[in-house]
């Protein structure tokens, strides 16, 4: 399952979603809005994404998960717009057989996830300057 | 032949459009496309080497060539997560 | 927080209980009740536990996790008695400032459970049989 | 000293009870307690070797010493999760 979203994310729901009986482990990955970033303070951000290209990569990212782990049920869901300090920008799940699985699998989901998928942030700084977050890009 | 580009985030912002047309020969390569954005476009130039383009949903190096029908994208590196 | 649990393990309440505004982080495990196991098909498992120990050794873990990684929250929550198929034996949740780091702290701390928290499981196979699970121990 | 010693899982079962007392030396150890243990319940033999105790819910070698109050238990190896 695969979903992009302008509202708050139902992690519990996409919890339940990967759950099995043919698997022991799920690993569930939140990412959530912090706060602080190198000393510097965040009040909230702004998600955008290029919805066609998100949606296939996200898809490519689980056919892929699953040519490298025995995966049995795979979950994303990837939050746009404005969020507060606190909210989730990013739930998922996966479920395996045996935890080493989940906890592989669901690392290297989250970390392609970010270096793949075209869903861009924009910081919005504590001193009221935005920046759009571009890593390996000298800020404007 | 004239190609739309969906631009993103900051390169949206410099350009300050979410979609630039430019004109590439036929049959021409990612490479030519990003020659042409940067001649319609100098405010892109800051983030000129950092440009991914995407055509049709996949990232295409500068060799892939353009067809009139495919839908391209440019974005600076992606943050999601 | 720590807890062991005759009831159904309310693992939503026990991630909102990690969630913060200083973790941009938070990693879920689940362990499920799974059917097949080596070839062998699982109907049900019994946990038990000594409990004063078991407490005291769920708090060492997690302090013990706080020396090896910036940990902002951590929960650790187990059920025993009757569990069937699908059912949620443990849940562990820990929310850290970055995603590496919640990773390896969720799996360590799974990981340590397992073997230094006093509590077992009886498995009741499909051929009517039971037996305790009691790892490198031959099969009574 | 009588010692009453807690058992879970299969070395209840093994044992048919839930707490055996044995007796065992003043100042007696860990590892005079295992012989007691052995002597009083000969059906925990097959568990033998890979018992655990814990004295005061830590777990404790063979040398460490068991005073009349200590909370002492014996299980086989863990398996939550």
């Amino acid at each position: 399952m695969i979903r992009l979203t302008n509202d708050p994310i139902d992690y519990a729901a996409l919890t339940e979603s990967v759950r099995s009986n043919q698997s022991g482990a799920v690993v569930l990955f939140l990412g959530t809005v912090r706060e602080m970033t190198g000393g510097r303070q965040t009040v909230a951000l702004d998600y955008e994404c290029y919805p066609a290209m998100a949606e296939a990569k996200m898809q490519e990212l689980l056919d892929e998960m699953r040519t490298r782990w025995p995966v049995d049920k795979a979950a994303i869901e990837h939050r746009l717009g404005h969020l507060e300090l606190g909210d989730i920008s990013v739930a998922a799940a996966v479920s395996c057989p045996h935890r080493v699985q989940a906890f592989e699998a669901g690392r290297w989901l989250i970390d392609e996830l970010k270096v793949r998928v075209p869903i861009w942030k924009k910081e919005n700084w504590s001193d009221g300057t935005t920046e759009w977050v571009h890593p390996g890009v000298p800020p404007a | 032949m004239k190609i739309a580009v969906k631009l993103f985030a900051r390169a949206r912002d410099l350009a300050g459009t979410e979609s630039m047309t430019v004109d590439i020969p036929a049959e021409g390569t990612v490479a030519s496309l990003r020659g042409a954005m940067r001649e319609v476009c100098p405010a892109l130039a800051p983030l000129t080497p950092h440009l991914f383009v995407a055509i049709n949903a996949q990232y295409a190096g500068d060799t892939v060539t353009i067809r009139p029908s495919d839908e391209v994208a440019c974005f600076p590196p992606v943050s999601g997560g």
